[in-house]
């Protein structure tokens, strides 16, 4: 953006005096904060004047509070949540992208698999069967019910069970359930056990789909807006940074990740927007309202904030 | 006269910690401490019958069916373990290592082995709650009488007569005392158990409240375990008044003196 | 065996071998602890007829209850053996039944005085009949025939003690060992039960040790006193009583050969408490 | 001597014991049980253990979780021990806390979470808050039987000696509730562990529950197992400290007695 | 008091008040259990001197043990009250020392031998070398100065009951109460130890209250004997035993006097537990 100049400078001041500003950031250990973990090694955010200290956590169990309590300054979390918790009146904004579909079905890194020998053939033969989603209630569940919508069948016929990723694989051979909706790893370790994809879950229902981002409390944006613009610059460098060096963003998986290399070789990355994407955040608050998901409604422009 | 004191006991402290609560509530504008307002509403809201039937029923069952697994469980392979000093020997290490082992970490196992159905979630509930059962009824029977033991042992009174009339009664006061500490082991493990493979359940509710930041019908879920948890211990205080007679009956003649 | 108080017996020599129900042979206990090794019981070989009322007295200490237990099949020897009607005891036998000193700890508190009773009876598979019988006897000899569904820690210790001696009496055991049985109970019980003690004896013709440190007691009750010396144990003297088989609590304790016998064993109880040892008096057979 | 050897032939027991275990886990994926790639082989596991033996990340995971573990402890279990003494030695306490302890005790901390993260945030003072609070009622349960054991006549004598409160507490009150505060303790550690890594896993304090985590998260199944199987030898080593300790404490009791005969 | 063992003394008064060290007046104990209320003391009036030695004798649950805790001041009388040196005894007062008569209960199963008797010295604050002192001149006198670094579950029931002798009198008190301390004693160490409390209570100056079955004992041991009724216990008789004060086990014993005395207190035991009760025969004063 345009924008970023004037910070830009008195960050660049505040650098020269040698003094960064300390942030810490909530994570979770999945290919989606890729650009982040680059943007600090490469040394964009430090160009910006922040010290990052990122910290993983297992998800919005923790970030959440963790953000309202102040121990966290920003955090990862996919857009359902975030507007779940907005509805309930956390007073929470999203400011930076996160990953984003390729857009390519057959080729994203979220999948619908069957075992090999499965009749099913695409998501609506899936009516009345057993599909494993890491968390109900999710954004995972809500792409799945749209694409089973927009495919002509009955959004609410499937049996959906949590099952968490890593999980997913040995349930489906096992049996246990008919279909599994997995991200990067998990959907390359199952197709190279013989799952066969038969829906792109991100891809598919909603055009150029946003799944995640970074978010921070918004007494945070309101008493410290230049910090929170410093980090929404970097965080697009950042997420730019991978999206033009792909390898960069699939080696750095091993510093957070213990993704086998092999596996690291054929994962598919999503793409690293630079812009928060309205329109599918638009759809995720309709699709959350629609299904139940949430009571209040949720005004996008109270959401999103895109720098000062 | 004597009920009514007795009921006092029970519900002075929780009156107390909830007018605590109402009064430090009110002037707290924290999004995790809900008011009085809230939680009355999320507790109407919330615990309908239908949700009863569907989520918090199925549960008590499963929680039911693993303490009592867990309890048989736990008598009949405490009293091997605790009479046998060769088995106790070789099974301590791999006891103390599976109950090292959080369960978090063990379910995955158990869904490869059992699979996702209420199987499992009871075996997760065994899995944590038959440690304490497990441990007590073996310091019960090692700790057994001497001169009881010889007494038994004169009169010939072996095998499953020994067991009958001898080891488990007097490792009874034990095992209640470890079947007491499980049931509040199993209720959590009932939570955690329905973190896992499911969508539907008490825990299950619990968990997506959190998740869902929907803070007052979340405490309110806690609440409905503790108020499990209460109603739990005072059956087992009944069972256990009666099992323990005896015991109570020469506890009271020795603390009269 | 000698007739006189004052005939010495050879250690290792009492009665012929061919009488004997129970043998006890170069019987030897230590205790390992912390501390140390504690030789309980040195040395000891005696011999129990068949029909027998034999009462052991030694100081406290002495090992008496070490002793009981290794006869009774609970403690195994540290070396020696013990056999009963010729066969090596190893475990509990059949057909004994012991009473312990610690009364309080013998009785299961989480039954009634009946059922303490009877269990052993209903254990060996005894007809409920029968075994109904056979308590309410044996709880009728005790006088404890108004409490059978008291606990155990509702009594008095005298009270329990006399429960203990109810079930061996109703299990009609072929050997009964008595430790200290009568330490808790009051005089007057204490007579009336050392009678009910020689009746049963006389009646069942059961082998009876019963070990004592009441002097007059064992004069009183035996047939035969074996006097152990202090820790580590052997046996310090072996008496015949030779007092008249129809024993009365005043006339008999008023008897001179009474005194005589109780006086004997007094010295020689003296003896052992001075730590006089017949193994170092004399070369042992 | 005979002691000596009996621990051994005891310890070589145990051995046997673990051995037999990790032969049925080492079964069931080579008979096709379970599939080889969701639970590899224990051998898998244990040969990647052995590697991380030789990675300082690993030994720095898990010191995390034993400061976790060790401090969370401790404070759960003299805030109990003392609490349990008070509450315990008080007829009038004991009844009027009865209902409430029921109450608190079968929250479960993961329920915590989201309090311990307000409260505290992600360090490991949430993860400490976590293992207090599971920890707290197995001690205060355990000192609460003890105290309650209490001999009568042992405490007449004490009575009758003019000891006073303070002395009674601690020459009769404590030696009696002591067998069972170990046992609380040992039943402690292992809740302690559990809830350690548990907490590691959910917020990420590190630890090797974070580094589970991470290997989870990456499909690294060989990896997850090894630290699974790390998080257990290290519960079993805690145990033979505390049994030691037990022994050393304990040697009076009856239960060390029988052993040791 | 009567000076002949036929006196009879009004149940109510005994000795001059101004002398009493510690009186009980109208003490009654009533046990409230599930079974109904027992009624174990009914009322009680006596005085125990200053300096006296006073054995109490009565039947097996005549309430020896619950007066006793009574007037120790562990448990609290239906009505009645128990006055030390003019005090009223609310709860355990000082200088007095108790040996129960569950030895086995009385003695910490965690402490050694040593530090049991310590114990009460340590807890009043003597220092480490008065209380070494003490402790090793008790242990000596009960004859366990061999084993100071046992447990007691080493040791035999005998020895334990010592154990807690020795406690007491290292305590050195002003009043010294004895529930049947010497049930599991051996005969010998019996005597002994009758010989120890004579000296200690003579030594010391102690006041003693000695409970007691065995008749003999209290004969031998007291300067008064007081015989309790059977339950509900009232007093039955206060005797004046007016043996020399010089006492020796053998000659003392075998008296005319020791034996008339003996005879008296037999007589009367037997009135009680056939239930003569005073209370009945002549109107209460
Ligand atoms: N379990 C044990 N461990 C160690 N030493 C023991 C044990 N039991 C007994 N002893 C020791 O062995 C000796 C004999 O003890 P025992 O109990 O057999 O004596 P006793 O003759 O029955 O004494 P009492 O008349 O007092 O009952 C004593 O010195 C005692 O300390
Ligand atoms: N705690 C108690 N609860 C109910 N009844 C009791 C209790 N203690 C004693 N009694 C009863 O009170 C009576 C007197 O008991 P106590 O123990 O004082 O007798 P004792 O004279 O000491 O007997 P012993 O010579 O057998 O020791 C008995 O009938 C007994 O059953
Ligand atoms: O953020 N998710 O991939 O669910
Ligand atoms: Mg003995
Ligand atoms: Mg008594």
């Amino acid at each position: 953006g345009g924008d970023e100049a004037p910070t830009d400078t008195e960050q660049d001041a505040g650098q020269g005096n040698g003094e960064l500003t300390q942030i810490s950031v909530g994570v979770i250990p999945i290919v989606d904060v890729a650009p982040i973990y680059l943007g600090v090694q490469e040394g964009i955010f430090e160009e910006h004047g922040l010290d990052v200290e990122l910290t993983l956590a297992q998800g919005g169990a923790a970030i959440i509070p963790a953000i309202q309590s102040g121990d966290f300054d920003f955090g990862f979390s996919n857009m359902t949540s975030l507007v779940i918790a907005k509805s309930q009146g956390l007073p929470l904004q999203l400011v930076a992208p996160g990953p984003q579909t390729t857009g390519e079905p057959g080729n994203d890194f979220s999948s619908l698999l069957v075992p090999e020998d499965s009749e099913a053939e695409s998501i609506v033969d899936l009516e009345g069967q057993r599909v494993a989603v890491n968390t109900l209630n999710n954004i995972n569940d809500t792409v799945l019910k749209e694409g089973m919508r927009q495919e002509g069948g009955d959004r609410d016929s499937m049996e959906l069970v949590e099952v968490a990723f890593p999980d997913m694989g040995a349930q489906l051979e096992s049996g246990n359930v008919d279909a599994i909706m997995a991200v990067e790893p998990f959907a390359t370790l199952a197709k190279s056990a013989g799952a066969r994809e038969i829906y792109s879950p991100y891809a598919e229902p909603i055009e150029d789909l946003m799944i995640a981002g970074y978010f921070t409390n918004t007494d945070k944006i309101e008493n410290d807006p230049e910090l929170v613009d410093s980090f929404i610059t970097a965080m697009k460098e950042s997420q730019q940074f991978a999206e033009d060096n792909p390898e960069a963003a699939k080696e750095i998986l091993s510093e957070y990740t213990e993704i086998e290399p092999e596996v690291v070789e054929q994962l598919i990355m999503p793409r690293f927007p630079q812009e928060i994407n309205r329109e599918s955040t638009e759809r995720i608050i309709e699709l959350s309202e629609e299904t139940g998901l949430i009571t209040e409604p949720v005004d996008i422009n109270e959401l999103i904030y895109e720098g000062s | 006269m004597r009920f009514v004191k007795d009921f006092l006991y029970i519900i002075g402290l929780p009156a107390l910690l909830l007018i605590g609560w109402v009064v430090w509530s009110a002037q707290s504008d924290s999004f995790f401490v809900p008011t009085w307002e809230q939680m009355t509403n999320a507790f109407a809201n919330t615990w309908t019958w239908t949700r009863m039937t569907t989520d918090v029923f199925p549960s008590v069952g499963r929680l039911v069916v693993g303490i009592l697994v867990s309890i048989i469980l736990g008598i009949v392979v405490g009293l091997l373990v605790g009479s046998f000093r060769w088995l106790r020997q070789l099974m301590e290490p791999t006891m103390e290592f599976f109950r090292a082992v959080p369960p978090v970490v063990l379910i995955p196992v158990f869904m490869l082995l059992i699979g996702i159905g209420d199987d499992m979630k009871i075996a997760v509930i065994v899995l944590g709650a038959v440690w304490p059962i497990l441990l007590n009824t073996i310091e019960g029977v090692r700790s057994m009488d001497e001169v009881l033991s010889d007494t038994s042992h004169t009169y010939r009174v072996a095998g499953a007569a020994r067991v009958r009339y001898l080891i488990l009664p007097s490792a009874m006061p034990q095992i209640m005392a470890g079947i007491r500490q499980s049931l509040s082991i199993a209720l959590i493990l009932m939570v955690i158990s329905e973190m896992f493979a499911s969508s539907a359940g008490l825990g299950y509710t619990i968990i997506q409240f959190q998740r869902s930041f929907a803070i007052p019908e979340m405490w309110s879920g806690i609440v409905v375990l503790g108020l499990i948890g209460v109603i739990m211990s005072f059956i087992f205080q009944i069972v256990e008044r009666k099992v323990l007679a005896w015991y109570h009956g020469q506890r009271e003649m020795e603390n009269a003196g | 065996m000698a007739d006189t108080p004052d005939g010495h017996i050879p250690v290792g020599h009492t009665v012929a071998d061919g009488e004997a129900l129970l043998s006890v042979r170069n019987l030897k206990k230590i205790y390992h602890t912390d501390g140390g090794d504690i030789e309980a019981v040195r040395n000891l070989t005696f011999d129990l007829p068949k029909g027998e009322l034999t009462c052991l007295v030694g100081p406290s200490g002495s090992g008496k209850t070490t002793l009981l237990k290794a006869i009774s099949g609970l403690l195994e020897p540290t070396s020696g053996e013990v056999k009963l009607a010729g066969k090596l005891v190893t475990g509990p036998p059949k057909n004994m039944a012991v009473v312990f000193q610690e009364y309080g700890r013998s009785l299961y508190p989480w039954m009634r005085v009946r059922e303490n009773v009877e269990l052993p009876l209903k254990v060996a598979g005894m007809n409920k009949a029968k075994r109904d019988q056979l308590v309410d006897d044996a709880l009728q000899a005790v006088g404890l025939d108004h409490v059978p569904r008291s606990y155990p820690w509702q009594l008095s210790g005298g009270m329990q003690q006399r429960v203990a001696i109810a079930r061996a009496v109703a299990y009609q055991p072929e050997v009964l060992l008595m430790d200290e049985p009568f330490a808790a109970v009051d005089a007057q019980t204490r007579a009336d039960l050392e009678d009910l003690v020689r009746r049963v004896w006389k009646q069942l013709g059961v082998t009876v040790l019963f070990v004592t440190h009441d002097i007059d007691e064992s004069v009183y009750l035996g047939s035969r006193v074996v006097i152990l010396s202090s820790s580590p144990t052997i046996i310090q003297q072996d008496i015949k009583i030779d007092l008249p088989d129809e024993r009365d609590q005043l006339e008999t304790r008023s008897s001179a050969r009474f005194a005589e016998l109780r006086h004997h064993v007094y010295e020689q109880i003296q003896l052992a408490k001075q730590g006089f040892r017949p193994d170092q008096a004399k070369a042992q057979v | 001597m005979r002691q000596r050897r009996a621990t051994w032939t005891n310890r070589l027991l145990g051995l046997v014991g673990i051995l037999l275990f990790l032969g049925i886990w080492e079964l069931l994926p080579l008979l096709g049980i379970v599939d080889a790639r969701f639970m590899p082989p224990a051998s898998a596991a244990i040969a990647d253990l052995l590697t991380k033996f030789g990675d300082p990340v690993f030994w720095v995971a898990v010191w995390d979780t034993l400061v976790a573990w060790f401090v969370g402890m401790l404070i759960s279990v003299v805030a109990a021990a003392v609490l349990g003494f008070v509450i315990g030695s008080s007829p009038f306490l004991r009844k009027f806390t009865n209902s409430t302890i029921e109450f608190l005790r079968p929250v479960p901390s993961v329920a915590l979470i989201p309090l311990a993260v307000l409260v505290f945030g992600v360090g490991v003072e949430s993860a400490l808050l976590l293992i207090v609070y599971a920890c707290f009622w197995q001690v205060l349960i355990q000192v609460l039987y003890g105290v309650a054991d209490v001999d009568v006549v042992a405490m007449d004598t004490a009575k009758s000696y003019g000891m006073g409160r303070l002395a009674r507490v601690r020459y009769v009150v404590f030696p009696t509730a002591l067998p069972y505060l170990m046992t609380g303790i040992r039943l402690a550690a292992a809740v302690a562990l559990i809830l350690a890594i548990t907490a590691q896993l959910i917020i990420g304090t590190p630890g090797l529950g974070a580094e589970i985590a991470r290997a989870q998260s990456g499909g690294a199944y060989v990896s997850m197992y090894s630290l699974v199987l790390a998080t257990g030898m290290l519960g079993v080593v805690i145990n033979i400290v505390f049994r030691a300790i037990e022994r050393k404490v304990l040697s009076w009791h009856t239960s060390i007695r029988s052993e040791v005969k």
